[in-house]
């Protein structure tokens, strides 16, 4: 097993290198740089002078050996090129906390009451509630988060239904807990596609499963309903569902961009797309590698998870 | 009486009945899952609710007969009346058609970009699986850097080196997109190939080009149908979110996004500028939802019974 | 999303040139009719400067700034200058379109123009050290420390040897910048400039602290909190892309005449949400954009709320490809490009799809910009008003031109339409872009050629293309700098890094020059009005289409609050709440 | 056989709902099953024979199946169909239990052996985990797997094939039922191992007096087994009765054919395997006469228009078949016997192994 672990992350590193690789020389390959807005006006000497601190008239191969030199020597990409003596390790600091917060209480609202209504709707099978949930996720899920999140703040925020912020963010003492009101809209704009996506997997994954054989088995040792999806459906299956939930949860990183915007959350999602139309590249060789490390560390777990749902399935045991 | 007798208890005819007509009519495994779909009443209504979209895409830019390229500021904004069946938008173009010359650009970018997607991802998935070992270490590495890179960053290169428009949009959305379709395929071929339908089939002497045409193509097929079902959606949200961010299309070319993100802009006064479109969005994502449902319900030969 | 607001602002606005302010002739003018004067001293603790009933709390809520760099050297947008206002006190400050002398008590500057000495006020820092002069002799030697590459750096170059030291030439000693004592600053400079002072008011030239800077080592700048205050307000809390709270600065030389006890400033990304919360009380002032506009304009016409309108020192035009190797290879041509100047009317334009926002452009320099005490565009006529009206919706008249044009290069043709140009265009929202089509009509319907609009949403795509010249038309803005036309004339200098359609006139340069070493205000204004002349209506480099503006909802209980011109967006230090 | 019938199907019929119409699946099927007997029932794949066995173990998942009114299973003189739920879970697993054709499939792959076990006895008999536990050890003991101790705490991908249907028959007998369903038990295993449980079924059957019900379509299994045999073809029994009478004396075409379908060593001249032509009716509209009728090789006119009346022959053997109608010309009847006659060519042909063969 920890050999196992060690060999992935080693593979992860080759995979990071690749990454930060493909990214630096795509985004060289940009026409215009960060620089560009912010010298575009200057007279040429400072201009110059400017394009020089930070080595923008070198080769391409030359910064992309200074950039890894830096991160090898330095550990990190260097500073912000738009906000000088800024450096992401310092943003993640910050922003880190919110983005975790508002990321868990999506996806714990999102995939619990996901799975829960599938679960409901499996066992329900052809009744009114699994119409419903039928309906209700297709709705949820063909509509564009950014519609959801204006339609949240129009109705639930102004005092006609409920009196909640339609912006902000707990800070301070409050940022890990408390300030709950400011997280209510958000949380819930953020997860109906959870929602709607978790209770429409949990419920095709659980039909699968309770038209097993094995279900069967069990109906025939005189196991109640309850029993059976208890004990035997729904174990196997959240296998298919575990499969899913990394990218849910690299994906959210990024995902949550115009639930941050609209309610103006300080979150990674916006400074990272910030940085990226920036062409900020030390921010974003390091907002990536960041991005890239969740997405292979969580699909490790996932692989260890997996090992932990199915015992058919031996980690480590070669491909 | 003995003749009446002689008469029943006759040996039949054999040669007028052939014992394997009594067989149930053996119903091809695309017929059956045609049928499945049209007893799912859900589905038919998405797919007449497409048919009627598409068709309106066709035909609604012109149904008015109101100016919708034109900017005319002089009747901007003007709430619906018979002229303006859904009102003008902000530079006096007609938003009844051009809601449904959105429809068309969001339509067909989601379907050629998806199509492209699922053929890219079926070559590269099917060399993967086909060469194996090394190549396959590899490409699959391609693939997982792929993913790891933020679509955002990828569509932006690609929008940037290739310029706007129509084309590089479509590039940009389905090399965003196919890794997916590239796994898939790969595990169900690798899958297929351990089969022991096909090993029989082999060892029975078929050639490769019969092995994948009888067994693994049709075998995939559902897949990629279901595949392709799925991604639509995901891509209309994608080229939505592109048009937000403003390095989708950029005018005067236009799609149910920019509608959107123009939209949201005028929302606080013209709710219908926001409205209609989503709805139209939400409309047309639902149907491919829906219909992508009743096609994987059709599709899944495990419920076959 | 930010980051495309910001992009916006330094394409609009220049380095300090605020994004809103006084245009519509003079200064700002607030329909709240605030006319409070500073220095003068409250009468009562309960009245504000003009007796007015001050309400118990005073707390302001706003928006928070954008702040790029908290490091006052690196500082070039005025989202960084509007936080160096509330907490920074420079040698100058801008009050209702005028300067004032903030840092300085009093200055005199020498008959050649070349000496400027300041007497400084005694004022504290936040932590209870006195400004000294030498603080701001500090900041001249750090901005123009080349390793920093400051992007102002080039407004202390007027000072003698400035641009030397910055290039590694000679040493700081020899540089013209000296603390005689601690309360006396003596400036030399390398030429006159009448328009220096200007430039000093800006958060670039505030005094630093050293010992503050080497505290922080390589972060500093990073953190407001870092921030020692100089200023009406300080620091009190502050979290990144969030909020901020500020608090009245106690050591601050004229806090008496400071009301508010807190300024809360909080991010709000939606401009719905913004209007949102103004119409709730919760936000005291917001920018007007968009249909709002409507709307509030007619609230504030029933004192439901103040309006703030101003003219924005920052002018848009299309500048055009004047290179033979443009796309057309036609655009060298001066009367080609007049015939398409002239298809599009400014004034048609901003009342087609600006809801008549803005002030119609027939020049280059925008209003609210000075020569001297006098205000250059209501001295200097704008340059093609009058002729433009002669060939107003006459297609007739512009197609004659075109051809008249296409003659002199020896393409002319009978069918226009086989000619094609193009326009590079540029926007950040959807509905900006499309604006842009507008013209496109207007050209096509009037001359009959056809224009290829391609707009790039990215700013570094459109700045290349722009740099790259692929072009025939483009759309481009330009916000001043300082408060001089130098700041708009200079761009088409031969050469010059933003003169994108690589315009090359020796008459102009030459009037550039004359400039330079030109003192006499009257005599400027007149080469100022030649060069303008030369530039738009002769040789047509550019087409003037409007002029920005301010133009803001300023809550009923908040006076004195401003939006400067210069420096940063918003200036709290004359702001108090009053009862309601 | 004066013994009370444990378990009494009458007129069961079960349906299912599809796309493409009603299925009628089982269509009046009638039999019993006393204590310590073995009951085969045989047929083609399709022909109702497992439908039947789930309908007893109430297995038939509603809305798609149905049961229709008027079936009964009655078992101690009660109505099964008519239990409410919790007499319904009582009886299965406690009363009557089931082996299913593929371990493989019908082991929850996720779950250990011996939970599985101890599942099922826990739920019906009120013994503590612990105990279960230890009893579900001696189970596998019982069903022949070595190990048991460690075996108990694996999972069923850990065992092999014939493993896994032992360990499946350690639950069917972990509450000591009274009537064993055992729906293909063997025929996912490989010749040998089909023998050794087939003998161990046995020998629970004869141990412990459960009455067996087996489902197969494999007259070899039946042959070293069986007490009573039912063949099924198309939702019907078309002939049941003794072990003996259905091997020597079968009554009915199909049956024969069956048989004829089945390879003997002792074939000498090269006779070809006697498949049967054709494919078994549509369910969905059977035929109105008997359902064989256009495969069989003595297909009256009669036979396509009306259902064939019930014959019986000795104690308990009865079919149903127009060819032993009184009035049928002996020329047809004589085509059948010469054909039974050819086909069944040496009577010990199924009873050779009978004593020696499981050992």
């Amino acid at each position: 097993m920890a050999k196992y672990i060690i060999r992935r992350l080693l593979e992860m590193l080759i995979t990071l290198f690749l990454i930060v690789t493909a990214t630096f020389f795509l985004l060289s390959a940009i026409p215009g740089n960060a620089l560009t807005s912010k010298i575009a006006k200057l007279p040429k000497t400072v201009q110059t002078k400017i394009i020089q601190k930070y080595g923008y008239d070198r080769p391409v191969i030359e910064r992309y050996v200074i950039t890894m030199k830096g991160l090898i020597i330095k550990g990190d990409f260097g500073e912000s090129i738009i906000r000088p003596g800024e450096t992401f390790a310092k943003n993640l600091k910050a922003k880190l906390p919110v983005t975790i917060r508002l990321s868990i209480q999506q996806i714990l609202l999102g995939v619990t009451a996901g799975i829960l209504l599938g679960i409901i709707a499996a066992m329900k099978r052809g009744s009114y509630w699994d119409k419903l949930i039928l309906v209700g996720a297709m709705f949820l899920v063909s509509m564009p988060s950014l519609v959801i999140s204006l339609l949240l703040q129009k109705y639930c925020a102004n005092g006609d239904i409920l009196k909640l912020p339609i912006i902000g963010w707990p800070k301070g003492k409050e940022l890990w807990l408390g300030g709950w009101k400011y997280t209510i809209l958000p949380t819930i704009a953020g997860s109906c596609s959870f929602i709607a996506y978790y209770s429409r997997l949990t419920k095709t994954s659980m039909l699968e499963s309770i038209n097993q054989e094995y279900t069967l088995t069990a109906r025939a040792k005189g196991l109640s309903e309850m029993q059976i999806v208890k004990n035997h459906v729904i174990r196997n299956s959240f296998i298919p569902i575990i499969t899913v939930l990394p990218s849910t949860v690299a994906g959210i990183l990024t995902g949550s961009l115009f639930i941050e915007r609209v309610f103006s959350i300080p979150g990674m999602g916006r400074y990272y797309i910030e940085a990226v139309q920036g062409r900020d590249i030390p921010i974003v060789l390091a907002g990536t590698t960041f991005y890239a490390i969740i997405t292979v560390i969580t699909m490790l777990i996932t692989d260890i998870l997996y090992g932990i749902v199915d015992p058919r399935i031996k980690i480590g045991a070669g491909k | 009486m003995n003749s009446l007798v002689d008469k029943r208890f006759e040996l039949a005819d054999q040669s007028r009945f052939d014992a394997d007509e009594v067989v149930r009519p053996n119903i091809s495994y695309w017929q059956d899952a045609w049928r499945r779909l049209k007893k799912n009443k859900l589905a038919l209504l998405s797919m007449a609710v497409l048919i009627i979209l598409f068709v309106m895409s066709m035909i609604g830019p012109g149904l008015s007969g109101q100016n919708y390229t034109t900017l005319t500021p002089e009747i901007k904004n003007l709430p619906p009346d018979s002229t303006y069946w859904l009102g003008t938008d902000y530079l006096g173009r007609d938003l009844f058609s051009r809601l449904w010359k959105g429809l068309r650009f969001s339509i067909f970018v989601a379907t050629v970009a998806a199509t492209l997607k699922v053929v890219i991802g079926c070559i590269y998935g099917a060399v993967m699986a086909y060469l194996g070992g090394f190549v396959d270490d590899v490409m699959m590495r391609i693939v997982e850097v792929l993913n790891s890179i933020p679509y955002l960053i990828v569509t932006l290169i690609i929008l940037v080196v290739l310029g706007n428009g129509y084309l590089p949009l479509l590039f940009a959305l389905c090399i965003t997109n196919w890794t997916s379709t590239a796994r898939m395929v790969r595990g169900q071929i690798l899958k297929l190939r351990e089969s022991e339908y096909i090993m029989a089939s082999s060892a029975l002497g078929a050639s490769t080009t019969r092995v994948i045409a009888k067994h693994l193509i049709p075998n995939t097929l559902s897949l990629i149908i279901l595949d392709m079902a799925t991604s639509i959606p995901h891509i209309i949200f994608d080229e939505t979110i592109l048009s937000f961010l403003g390095i989708g299309l950029q005018p005067p070319a236009f799609s149910l996004g920019t509608l959107l993100s123009a939209g949201q802009e005028a929302m606080a006064f013209y709710p219908a500028h926001l409205l209609f479109p989503s709805l139209l969005l939400c409309l047309l994502v639902l149907a491919f939802n829906i219909l992508g449902d009743g096609l994987r319900d059709a599709l899944d030969p495990q419920l076959r019974d | 999303m930010r980051l495309k607001k910001f992009f916006n602002l330094l394409l609009v606005t220049g380095l300090f040139a605020a994004s809103l302010a006084g245009c519509n002739g003079s200064a700002g003018k607030s329909a709240g009719g605030d006319t409070a004067a500073t220095g003068q001293t409250s009468q009562n603790e309960k009245k504000g400067p003009n007796g007015e009933t001050l309400a118990s709390e005073q707390i302001a809520h706003g928006q928070q700034f954008h702040v790029i760099t908290f490091d006052t050297a690196q500082v070039g947008d005025s989202e960084s200058g509007s936080f160096f206002l509330a907490t920074c006190e420079g040698l100058f400050r801008e009050n209702h379109g005028v300067l004032e002398n903030a840092g300085c008590e009093k200055y005199e500057v020498s008959e050649d123009g070349l000496t400027y000495t300041f007497h400084l006020r005694k004022n504290k820092w936040s932590d209870g050290v006195e400004v000294v002069a030498s603080q701001y002799k500090d900041t001249i030697e750090r901005v123009l420390n080349a390793d920093l590459a400051c992007p102002y750096a080039f407004f202390t170059f007027p000072i003698k040897n400035a641009e030397k030291y910055y290039n590694g030439e000679c040493d700081f000693k020899e540089v013209g910048v000296e603390a005689v004592d601690d309360y006396t600053l003596k400036f030399t400079l390398e030429a006159p400039e009448p328009y220096f002072t200007d430039k000093l008011s800006y958060t670039m030239f505030n005094p630093i602290r050293v010992d503050n800077i080497e505290k922080y080592g390589d972060t500093y700048g990073t953190d407001a909190m870092q921030i020692l205050s100089c200023g009406p307000y300080m620091v009190q809390e502050y979290t990144a892309s969030q909020s901020t709270v500020l608090v009245k600065n106690p050591e601050y030389w004229d806090a008496e005449n400071v009301y508010l006890e807190e300024i809360d400033l909080q991010q709000i990304d939606e401009t719905a949400t913004q209007f949102q919360l103004f119409e709730a009380d919760q936000l005291d002032f917001v920018a007007a954009s968009g249909d709002y506009l409507k709307k509030w304009d007619q609230a504030a016409s029933e004192g439901k709320c103040q309006l703030y309108t101003n003219g924005d020192v920052a002018s848009q035009f299309f500048s055009f490809n004047t290179q033979e190797s443009s796309p057309s290879g036609l655009m060298q041509n001066a009367k080609v490009r007049k015939a398409i100047a002239y298809t599009l009317d400014s004034q048609t334009f901003i009342d087609s799809v600006y809801n008549s926002r803005y002030t119609a452009a027939y020049g280059l320099v925008t209003p609210n910009i000075k020569v001297g005490d006098k205000e250059y565009r209501t001295e200097v006529p704008e340059p093609i008003k009058e002729e433009y009206s002669e060939y107003a919706n006459n297609p007739e008249k512009l197609k004659a031109l075109f051809h008249e044009g296409l003659k002199e290069l020896g393409k002319d043709t009978d069918n226009l339409s086989t000619i094609t140009i193009q326009f590079l265009g540029y926007g950040e929202s959807t509905i900006e872009k499309d604006i842009e089509q507008y013209v496109v009509q207007r050209i096509q319907d009037n001359l009959g050629i056809k224009v290829n609009l391609n707009i790039v949403g990215d700013f570094g795509l459109a700045h290349s293309a722009q740099v790259a010249g692929e072009f025939d038309m483009c759309m481009q803005v330009w916000g001043a700098d300082y408060n001089d036309p130098m700041t708009f004339i200079d761009i088409f200098r031969t050469g010059g890094s933003s003169n994108y359609g690589k315009y090359s006139s020796e008459t102009y340069d030459k009037l550039l020059d004359q400039l330079a070493k030109e003192q006499d205000n009257e005599k400027r204004l007149k080469l100022y009005e030649e060069a303008e002349t030369i530039l738009i209506k002769e040789d047509v480099a550019i087409k003037p289409l409007l002029y920005r503006d301010k133009h803001s909802y300023i809550n009923n209980r908040l006076k004195g609050f401003q939006y400067p011109v210069f420096g940063g967006k918003y200036e709290f230090k004359y702001a108090y709440i009053v009862e309601e | 056989m004066s013994q009370e019938s444990l378990l009494k199907v009458e007129d069961l019929k079960v349906s299912f709902h599809t796309y493409a119409g009603e299925v009628q699946a089982v269509r009046g099927v009638s039999f019993e099953v006393k204590a310590g007997e073995l009951l085969a029932i045989i047929g083609e794949s399709g022909c109702g024979k497992s439908v039947t066995s789930r309908a007893i173990m109430s297995l038939v998942k509603a809305p798609q199946g149905e049961i229709k009114k008027g079936s009964k299973i009655i078992y101690h003189g009660k109505n099964l169909l008519e239990m409410n739920q919790k007499e319904q879970r009582a009886f299965r697993g406690g009363e009557c239990s089931m082996i299913f054709q593929d371990a493989l499939v019908s082991l929850n792959p996720t779950m250990k052996i011996g939970r599985q076990i101890i599942e099922n006895i826990i739920q019906h008999r009120q013994i503590s985990r612990k105990e279960a536990r230890q009893e579900a050890i001696l189970l596998l003991e019982a069903v022949g797997i070595p190990n048991p101790e460690t075996r108990i705490d694996q999972y069923p991908f850990e065992f092999s094939g014939g493993m896994r249907q032992r360990a499946m028959i350690a639950i069917a007998i972990a509450c000591d039922p009274k009537i064993l369903i055992a729906d293909e038990p063997t025929t996912a295993l490989d010749v040998t191992i089909q023998a050794q449980i087939m003998e161990l079924i046995k020998g629970l059957k004869d141990k412990l007096k459960t009455a067996v019900i087996l489902i197969t379509h494999d007259f070899g299994i039946v042959a070293g087994s069986a007490n009573k045999v039912a063949v099924m073809y198309a939702g019907q029994i078309v002939e049941s009765g003794g072990r003996d009478e259905i091997f020597y004396h079968p009554q009915h075409p199909y049956t024969l054919a069956l048989l004829g379908s089945v390879p003997k060593l002792e074939w000498k001249n090269k006779q070809l395997l006697h498949a049967i032509k054709g494919t078994p009716p549509d369910l969905i509209s059977p035929p109105k006469g008997c359902a064989f009728a256009k495969r069989c090789n003595y297909c009256m006119n009669v036979c396509l228009e009306e259902m064939p009346e019930i014959t019986y022959f000795e104690a308990g053997h009865h079919a149903s078949c127009w060819l032993h109608h009184k009035e049928v010309p002996a020329a047809n009847k004589k085509m059948f016997q010469d054909d039974r006659k050819m086909i069944i060519v040496n009577e010990n042909d199924f009873v050779v192994d009978e004593d020696q063969s499981y050992e």
